[in-house]
């Protein structure tokens, strides 16, 4: 597909950059002064983001009209390969691709990167763990671009996996509080619930798609090989292969991308460094998410249901979030509950097809929060708080940090959706998404998904633009009220402005806030209907999926219509609640308990814990104690104790008295006498043609007598001989016994035949390896002298006719099975022995042939009105 | 007399010897039941040398019998002196020292 | 090829072992760098192995001998892409084990030297026998020098650890050999003489029938050795109690013997068995991944938790194994030398601290990283391993095996057995993280809180010498497999075809009879057209 | 009528010679010191003898007289060299354990040579009378062998209790004899063989003999509920002959056993798997494996431990001989070879514990042994590899050994197969009571002032443990030559 003289290293470098920063700072930071350190991690960054600057020139000098699917290409080597049922072999490559979905995104995440690590320096520089951080931080790019940059699911899935580690050391990263370390753990567990998704999802689409690749994926999709259904009904629905396959996926993108039902690591997570907020849990990884759902958009959009599932959960993820956010008091706090709604916008838009929607607000999205995060982390650095900042403890900021203020502002502005940021074009776009939906022609799921979406983001949208100003209002305006105010943790008096690695980046970054949006013009203007020109939309066109844009003007004007709406009456409330103010005037405003259930986040993670953390605990526990008791005990402890304890009952039983042992002894040969003093007998047949030998073990002094056609009488005189033969005629046959073999395997197996109708399980007809189990047989009933075979209805897989008459002594098919009766008839012998005792024995024997001509029915009959087995 | 009488003695024979051997607890009586089982054998192959008359295997048989019996009750006694002296009674039941 | 090669490995620990069991047992030093020269010898001397060619299978460095003519039982070893990398395995991790105990080892050194050896003996002669009475000659070697290790050098309840594992072993691998000896004289009732070698018995056909007792027989020696549960409960107290580097090779090596005996013998020589057992087996692996995990993560002892572990790591090599397709199987055995590298480093590393503080509980740490920085790294990386981290050696095993088993068709009245036990094996790979991530939580985070903690020294070049091989494993199998896969991948191939032919054949047929492998599998293919991929591949599924 | 002539009972004959020289011996010399050697000597002279003849392609003569009641085949000869291997090795042992605790006297030698004497003539006997003779032979011999310490209470109780119960069994034994006679008309194997084959046997006393025989030799081979005797008269016995009655007395009776059973009731009837003496033999050594081993399991002394467990292999051979119904000739080679495998390991195991005590402190109970692996590492080793063989691990005898009777059982088929792992879940029982004499030579350390055994000085010892564990590791690493010689005995035999 890709021919191999297209490599393009670049690709290579770019990661490896950053990795060999992070080895090198992991390894000898520690060793090493504390500018070469900076040196390393903020200059392989730096060179990264030039790489990547250089790649995407190329790339987009090779788009063109002409070029399907303009891509950088670099294949590294082969990981290794898995085998197919068919016999096809599917190559896992190390392979980079770079298109424009991932050229984007490979730009945000080394130049917002950059400049976090550029103010890395500044804010971290002091920590002793500052080579640490920076080598994290360095593996953290490393695995984004991967993740990125990665061209099929699992290598993709190596990033995936590696932000995800990464995330969980930096979280941690002041380990000695353990609160944190534990608030990585929970990072990194929550997120392989996700990961459990991915990995069966990822498995589904090799299974039917034969590749691991993007691409190819993307095309299976687009041919429609995922929309038959999944082999397997669940609950009684028949889902799509689509349909599973992204449910799983999707279940890795709310670990990833903090989405409901796994949203909740985020905001523990805040208690890592600010940098680490802002890229990790803002601006890049928390994306990745929706990053996945882009990449396999063609997949995604094949199934209505899969996309109303994402479009719902993304909903209510960005409401319930932020709901929390409105009344939470921690800085870093409400931020993370914004991010959490802000990619339940994303979530929502890719819902609804927007995928390049989504993907734009994820652009703009890592410029306003990142920004948002440094800035929290200016203000944190300035008054010399840690961990986290509560906003009613600050305020009239906006003098002592006029940089910070300023940017954060942007900001602001730019979440709020204020017109012309680049938060405006974004919102607008998924709100037009969402409005889109419930004008799309006769579909009830879409109409109800896009009412939902569209009411639940204006509302979240609300809320937004007001907790981000109540933040905003409360810090930067009024008074700064820790100058003389000694509370728990009273910030520093006299906070100052941050060094220059700081305020660079939040400048940078607030510009993007600002003019990020402008690369993405809307279609269509709002009331004028001027057409713009959307470059996002036209750039992403060659590798992302999705629904059209609508072009009535009707739907447009009332997604714009919203989104003002929404931002000024957010704003607004603000304005009015808490500029200049120091008290919490929404909380007093709110009914108490009301007010305490959002505070304490709905209490979510205490229903996690009561419904999901602490029974599987307890069965852990249950589990971990049993085993050494109940489980050992069985396995080990009681047999072993049985043992030993007959053990000593055994010798117990010798006692010492001789007299005993004698007795024991006589005991022993009356027992061996009484084993000879009844004879002991049973028959085996052997078959040479029609004749039929029977014979039965010989015995010392034994005299036999046979009965071989079992008429009540025996054939022979008492005789020495242990054997004898027969040969059996028609009217000696007893009874027929019914088998059924399977034709290919050769298994035969006699069937019991009833009065009744007979249902036999495939199993008892065939190795059931080579037939479903719910293949359910076929029936038997006696009709006359003929047995009837009887498939039921409707036929499955027992090809062949429906109805099959076999009379006696004949052969018959059906299906794969080969069906035929064989006569049988009885034998006796009995046996004595010289002390005069004697037995019988009696056997049923299956004659392997068949006699001259078919026995009379009342042979059949014999044992009575039916066929009795 | 047919065979069968002789038998039916030496069954008898045999049987009050095993019977006295498992009963008493004098050992001296019981090495006597056993020289009794012995004897008991003797009858029996006297007895069958008569059906098989062609050589003269049982009464060889006998003779050794006897010569053996004999020895075995050499045996015997110089044991049962020597539990005698380390435990002053011939009454087996006393020989409780070994068990388990 | 007649490079005696394997004779050689063969030789020379059971050489070297009886050189220490001659030298003075006062020249400790000297057996101690005796005995770690010869294990060194002896790596290098397996190195040779790796550089064959194996992209046919086959087995290769075969040489054989009459041994006990009369009972066709010879002498008769040889390695293939499923042993190779086992035997690399032993003896890589042999000298490392056997290094590390010279920290904490004291006292007979000659005797845990001599019996060091000897265990490589049996390992390796396990791993490379062809002919099954050598094989079980090999296995019950094992026995008495790991008996012995655990028993003499071990922790304070190490006699009734030490009896429980031989006691559990051996009563498993007894049936064993009445199953040996059932197919032995079943083949010579049909060739007309005796023959313990496997190749000749793999030409025997067995009905059904006969085939679910001896693999049942055979089952049950593998599945204690593996641990499968409820087969396990020696594990943790044969680990807690063994000294460390008894717990290495007890992890890393013995119980790869278990997976390997079912590869090997079992399945091999009672397919239809195999075929319908094995989803069973498979089952009760899946079932061992979620109950070892639970159990690991309530534990209070180090070294049970990591014990536990192998009972959930192990049972997911169970699951790539009767998943039955090319991907399991070779997932599987590239996870038993990852859960060899990973678990034994693990064991090492709790070695480390045991060796420090004398304690092994969780309890007892805290804030480790900030005093063994190193020691902290070190356990990190061998904990994502341990997880399987993509990058990492434990994530390529992973992925195969659910792979392999998300694949499988080979289910017989299951339907959806097969995606089910998937889905919960996957679960497995949260757990991981949850009990691993459990014990790094309680060792290094955190401040540190009891004194004695305080002045821990960090790793030294010991134990730092010792790891870094493994780590270097960790890395190399984690983003370069193919070297090692493509070894065993034509192995594979051919025990699987092999695998579906005979199968078949053990389907029809209701007499025990030899077969002409290769004419059958032509004779199937031409009438069936059968893909030879997957032995239920027929027409069943969809 | 030549020297030669008398080739096929040279070994017979040899101890015969020896046995009265030594007791002229005995009777002049005031310096008896190396009475042991000496009969050592001849016994391995013995078992050198009939080892070259086994060896040598040709059957040695004997006259007509003689092999009426003697036979001279391979089977012979190869008992022969197995009970004077057991013998001279029990002498070695017993000339270090002798002297060691002050109770060395000439007769023990004079009735050691004449036992195994008798034992040979059993081995070899063809005739009713001769196992008779042979029997009683051996078992007086035995019985005085087991009184022998005879100011001891336990050696004496022993002794009563073996004289009574073996008089009692033997008497079982000669009415089934004579019943026998009765029944055929014939006193030679050969010719009751064919009697009982063509049918003509009265079948009630055949059968009635058949039982008694049966359980005659049950009591000699101590199978269970046969064995009351072993585990007192064994335990009761100094250790030496302890290891002389469980090796080559037992080698004995299970040779006659063979001779019987396979011998004169070797026709398809009376042998049939369901309603011969094969069951009865199935049964009794399904009793004979749980019996010994889960009572072998309850002891604490290892010398009682050790007759147990010489119980619990009783029903291991008898798993060889109840397959003999089926494949004959392997049956009986594999049952042969056991009782060599287990001749070698038992005596290493035996000759082990004896090496471990001292004058004043014999080695008996476990605790007698706590630390002397680390004590006495020298002296320990041997006790291993003993114990390991009786165990049944690979590479030793032992192992060879009972993979060999249970190959013959799955051989035979059919319900065989599941005597055959009944025994080897038997012998997994057996390693707990094993693996504890490892435990505490290795793993124990003595209690606080208990006191401590102390290895004996002994080269005669030494040399018995040395020869035995070096069979032991031989017959186990390289058994070729031993099954060779097996399969030809039992191959003449049946043939």
């Amino acid at each position: 597909m890709h021919d191999e003289a297209n490599q393009q290293i670049l690709l290579l470098l770019i990661i490896l950059f950053p990795l060999g920063g992070a080895v090198v700072n992991g390894l000898l930071g520690r060793y090493m002064p504390k500018s070469l350190v900076t040196l390393v991690g903020v200059g392989s960054v730096a060179v990264s983001f030039g790489l990547a600057v250089t790649a995407f020139v190329e790339l987009y000098g090779l788009a063109g009209p002409d070029v399907e699917h303009p891509a950088l290409i670099y294949q590294f080597y082969e990981w290794f390969s898995i085998k197919l049922p068919r016999g096809q072999v599917v190559a896992i490559n190390v392979r980079f691709l770079m298109d424009s979905l991932s050229g984007v995104m490979t730009l945000v995440v080394t130049g917002v990167g950059g400049l976090i690590h550029l103010y890395s320096i500044g804010y971290m520089g002091e920590d002793e763990g500052y080579p640490r951080f920076m080598s994290f931080l360095n593996l953290f790019m490393a695995s984004m671009l991967i993740l990125v940059l990665g061209s099929s699911l699992p290598v993709m899935f190596v990033g995936w996996e590696g932000v995800g580690l990464c995330s969980y050391l930096l979280i941690g990263f002041w380990y000695e509080n353990r609160v944190y370390a534990a608030a990585g753990r929970k990072a990194f567990v929550v997120n392989r619930v996700g990961d459990f998704g991915v990995l069966i999802g990822m498995f589904i689409l090799v299974g039917v798609a034969g590749s691991f690749e993007f691409t190819d994926i993307n095309a299976a999709a687009t041919g429609g090989q995922f929309r038959a259904d999944f082999p397997f009904g669940i609950l009684g629905v028949m889902p799509s292969l689509a349909t599973v396959a992204c449910v799983f996926l999707f279940l890795g993108c709310t670990g990833k991308s903090a989405q409901i039902p796994l949203y909740v690591w985020l905001p523990d997570a805040m208690a890592g460094p600010t940098p680490v907020s802002a890229l990790i849990h803002a601006a890049t990884m928390v994306t990745a998410g929706v990053y996945l759902c882009c990449r396999l958009s063609p997949l995604f959009i094949t199934s209505d249901v899969a996309m109303a599932i994402i479009a719902v959960t993304g909903t209510t993820t960005a409401l319930l979030a932020a709901s929390i956010a409105v009344v939470q008091r921690e800085m870093k706090k409400i931020l993370a509950y914004s991010t959490v709604s802000q990619l339940g916008f994303m979530f929502a838009a890719v819902g609804v097809g927007f995928f390049a929607a989504g993907f734009f607000h994820v652009f703009t999205h890592a410029f306003f929060k990142a920004c948002l995060f440094l800035g929290a982390g200016s203000v944190m650095h300035a008054v010399h708080a840690h961990g986290d900042a509560d906003i009613f403890k600050l305020g009239g900021l906006k003098k002592i940090l006029p940089i910070t203020r300023w940017t954060f502002l942007a900001s602001c502005l730019a979440i709020a959706g204020f017109p012309l940021t680049s938060g405006f074009f974004s919102k607008d776009e998924i709100l037009l998404g969402a409005a889109a939906q419930i004008y799309r022609p006769d579909d009830a799921l879409q109409h109800a998904v896009g009412w939902f979406t569209l009411i639940g983001l204006t509302l979240a949208a609300v809320m937004t633009a007001f907790y981000m100003f109540r933040l905003y209002f409360l810090t930067f305006t009024g008074d700064y009220r820790s100058a003389d105010q000694l509370g728990d943790h009273p910030y520093d008096a006299h906070p100052h402005e941050s060094p220059p690695s700081m305020t660079i980046p939040l400048i940078v970054l607030g510009l993007g806030a600002l003019f990020a949006g402008f690369l993405g013009l809307p279609h269509l203007v709002p009331i004028t209907g001027t057409h713009l020109p959307n470059w996002w939309m036209h750039w992403m066109e060659s590798s992302v999926a999705g629904q059209p844009a609508p072009e009535e003007m009707h739907v447009v004007n009332l997604a714009s219509g919203l989104a003002f709406g929404a931002m000024a009456v957010g704003i607004s409330a603000a304005w009015l609640l808490y500029r200049n103010k120091s008290r919490d005037a929404l909380a007093e405003r709110m009914p108490k308990r009301l007010f305490q259930l959002a505070f304490d986040k709905w209490r979510v993670d205490e229903l996690y814990g009561a419904t999901i953390v602490n029974p599987i605990k307890q069965v852990a526990t249950v589990a971990g104690r049993a085993d050494m008791t109940f489980v050992d005990a069985i396995m080990t402890k009681l047999p072993s104790l049985n043992v030993r304890e007959a053990g000593r009952i055994f010798s117990r039983l010798q006692n010492g008295v001789v007299q005993m042992y004698g007795a024991v002894m006589i005991v022993g040969v009356v027992a061996v006498l009484g084993f000879f003093w009844a004879p002991r007998s049973h028959i085996e047949a052997t078959f040479e043609g029609k004749n039929v030998g029977l014979t039965t073990p010989p015995g010392l002094g034994y005299e036999y007598r046979w009965d071989a056609n079992s008429d009540g009488e025996f054939e022979t005189a008492w005789a020495d001989a242990p054997e004898t033969s027969f040969e059996y005629e028609k009217r000696d046959v007893r009874d027929v016994a019914v088998f059924i073999m399977n034709a290919r395997s050769g298994v035969e197996k006699r069937i019991d035949v009833g009065k009744d109708w007979v249902r036999l399980p495939v199993e008892a007809v065939a190795p059931a390896a080579t037939l479903r189990p719910d293949d359910v047989g076929f029936e038997v009933r006696v009709d006359g002298k003929d047995l009837v075979f009887r498939r039921p209805d409707p036929p499955t897989l027992l090809a062949g006719s429906k109805e099959l008459r076999l009379p006696m002594g004949k052969d018959g098919r059906l299906g794969p099975a080969r069906v035929f009766s064989r006569p049988v008839v009885e034998a006796t012998v009995e046996v004595r022995n010289a002390f005069g005792n004697s037995r019988r024995a009696t056997k049923e024997i299956t004659l392997p042939f068949w006699l001259e001509d078919a026995p009379p029915h009342a042979a059949l009959m014999s044992h009575g009105s039916e066929v009795v087995r | 007399m047919g065979v069968g009488t002789y038998l039916a003695l030496a069954a008898v024979l045999f049987g009050i010897g095993a019977a006295g051997f498992l009963t008493r607890r004098n050992m001296l009586i019981q090495l006597m039941s056993i020289e009794l089982m012995l004897n008991s054998v003797n009858v029996v192959l006297l007895a069958f040398n008569r059906v098989h008359s062609a050589n003269h295997e049982g009464q060889v048989f006998a003779f050794f019998v006897i010569a053996v019996a004999a020895a075995e009750a050499a045996v015997g006694l110089a044991i049962l002196v020597a539990y005698y002296r380390i435990k002053k009674t011939i009454d087996t039941d006393d020989a409780r020292l070994l068990k388990y | 090829m007649t490079s005696h090669s394997l004779s050689w490995l063969l030789a020379v620990p059971a050489i070297s072992a009886l050189v220490v069991l001659l030298l003075p047992r006062s020249w400790e030093g000297s057996i101690r760098r005796f005995s770690i020269g010869a294990m060194l010898v002896e790596l290098l001397l397996s190195l040779r192995l790796v550089f064959a060619d194996y992209s046919e299978a086959g087995y290769l460095f075969v040489e054989q001998m009459s041994w006990v003519e009369s009972f066709g039982i010879s002498y008769k070893v040889g390695v293939d892409g499923l042993s190779l990398w086992l035997v690399i395995l032993t003896t890589l991790l042999s000298p490392i084990a056997l290094y590390a105990s010279w920290g904490s080892i004291t006292t007979r050194i000659k005797e845990y030297a001599f019996s060091f050896l000897l265990l490589e003996l049996g390992m390796l002669g396990a791993f490379v026998a062809l002919d099954l009475f050598l094989f079980y000659v090999f296995w019950e070697l094992m026995l008495v020098p790991m008996y012995l290790i655990i028993g003499v050098w071990g922790g304070k309840d190490r006699v009734y650890a030490a009896v429980k594992f031989f006691i559990y072993t051996m009563v498993g691998s007894l049936l064993m050999l009445v199953a040996i000896l059932y197919v032995v004289t079943s083949y010579k009732e049909l060739a007309g003489h005796y023959s313990f070698d496997l190749q000749e018995l793999s030409t025997l056909v067995l009905p059904a029938m006969p085939q679910y007792l001896l693999f049942s027989a055979f089952a049950l020696a593998f599945a204690i050795k593996v641990p499968m549960f409820p087969f396990h409960t020696w594990l943790p107290d044969a680990h807690v109690q063994a000294p460390t580097g008894g717990s290495v090779i007890l992890a890393a090596v013995l119980l790869k013997l278990g997976i390997y005996g079912f590869i090997r013998f079992a399945m091999p020589l009672f397919p239809v068995a195999s075929q319908v057992i094995g989803p069973v087996l498979a089952g009760l692996g899946v079932f061992g991944i979620i109950y070892g995990a639970y159990a690991a993560w309530v534990q209070r002892d180090l070294k049970k938790l990591v014990a536990y572990s192998s009972v959930s790591h192990m049972g997911f090599i169970l699951l790539g194994l009767f998943a039955m397709n090319r991907t399991g199987i070779s997932g599987a055995m590239l996870q038993m030398i990852n859960h060899g590298i990973s678990t034994g480093a693990l064991f090492l590393l709790v070695g480390a601290i045991y060796d420090r503080r004398h304690s092994r509980l969780l309890d007892d740490f805290g804030g480790l990283a900030k005093v063994m920085p190193w020691y902290a790294l070190f356990f990190v990386i061998i904990t994502m391993s341990s997880i399987g981290l993509p990058g990492t050696n434990g994530f390529v095993g992973e992925f195969m095996i659910l792979a392999g088993a998300f694949i499988s068709r080979s289910s017989i009245g299951f339907g959806s057995a097969w995606f089910v036990m998937t889905l919960l094996a996957a679960t497995g790979v949260i757990f991981a993280a949850v009990y691993m991530l459990h014990a790094v939580l309680r060792i290094f985070w955190g401040k540190v809180v009891h004194s004695e903690n305080e002045s821990l020294t960090d790793l030294n070049r010991r134990e730092v010498l010792s790891l870094l091989p493994l780590l270097a494993m960790v890395f190399w199998i984690g983003l370069y497999p193919k070297f090692f896969l493509d070894k065993m991948n034509p192995a594979v191939d051919s025990f699987v075809s092999d695998f579906t032919v005979r199968y078949y054949e053990g389907r029809r047929t209701s007499e025990p009879h030899l077969i002409d492998i290769d004419e059958l599998k032509l004779k199937l293919e031409a009438a069936r057209g059968l893909a030879m991929a997957q032995p239920m591949d027929e027409e069943g599924a969809r | 009528m030549s020297a030669v002539d008398f080739m096929g009972v040279s070994p017979l004959l040899l101890l015969v010679g020896a046995g009265l020289a030594l007791m002229l011996v005995d009777a002049f010399s005031a310096e008896r010191s190396e009475l042991a050697l000496v009969t050592a000597a001849s016994l391995f002279a013995g078992a050198a003898l009939a080892g070259s003849m086994l060896v040598s392609g040709e059957l040695p003569a004997a006259p007509e007289l003689v092999t009426r009641y003697l036979a001279a085949d391979r089977l012979g000869l190869l008992f022969d060299v197995v009970i004077c291997v057991g013998g001279g090795l029990s002498a070695l042992l017993a000339g270090g354990y002798l002297r060691e605790h002050g109770l060395e006297r000439g007769e023990f030698y004079v009735l050691l040579i004449f036992t195994a004497f008798g034992a040979m003539v059993l081995a070899r006997a063809v005739d009713l009378l001769s196992i008779f003779l042979g029997l009683e032979t051996m078992s007086l011999g035995a019985y005085a062998l087991v009184a022998y310490r005879r100011t001891s209470a336990r050696a004496v109780e022993g002794a009563v209790k073996y004289f009574l119960l073996g008089s009692f069994a033997a008497a079982i034994l000669l009415f089934g004899s004579a019943l026998l006679y009765g029944a055929t008309g014939h006193t030679d194997l050969a010719g009751i063989r064919e009697v009982v084959a063509a049918g003509d046997a009265d079948p009630i006393l055949a059968v009635l003999a058949l039982v008694m025989l049966l359980v005659g030799l049950a009591f000699k081979v101590g199978a269970v509920p046969f064995h009351m005797w072993v585990p007192d008269s064994y335990e009761g016995a100094v250790t030496p002959v302890t290891t002389f009655m469980s090796v080559a007395v037992k080698a004995a009776a299970v040779a006659v056993l063979i001779r019987v059973l396979v011998g004169a009731f070797g026709d398809e009837a009376s042998m049939s798997l369901y309603t011969g003496w094969t069951p009865v033999i199935f049964l009794l050594s399904i009793a004979t494996m749980v019996y010994g081993n889960l009572a072998a399991l309850a002891q604490s002394s290892v010398k009682r431990m050790l007759a147990y467990s010489s119980v619990a292999h009783a029903g291991y051979i008898l798993v060889g001989i109840a397959a003999a119904h089926e494949v004959g000739a392997f049956a009986v080679s594999a049952v042969l070879f056991y009782v060599a495998a287990y001749t070698v390991s038992n005596v290493l195991a035996f000759g082990s514990l004896i090496l471990m005590g001292s004058k004043g402190k014999e080695a008996v109970s476990y605790d007698d042994l706590a630390g002397a692996g680390r004590r006495h590492p020298m002296a320990a080793f041997p006790f291993v590899i003993g114990v390991l063989s009786l165990l049944g691990m690979p590479p030793t005898a032992g192992f060879f050994g009972k993979y060999y009777v249970f190959s013959a059982a799955v051989q035979a088929g059919g319900p065989m197969v599941w005597l055959a792992v009944l025994g080897v879940l038997a012998s997994g029982v057996g390693a707990y009571y094993y693996l504890k004499v490892i435990v505490y030579l290795y793993m124990r350390e003595p209690e606080e002032g208990q006191a401590i055994a102390v290895p004996m000085q002994s080269i005669y010892v030494v040399a018995a443990l040395v020869l035995s564990a070096y069979y032991v590791v031989k017959m186990g690493i390289m058994p070729g030559r031993y099954l060779d010689w097996a399969v030809s005995a039992a191959s003449s035999f049946m043939s």
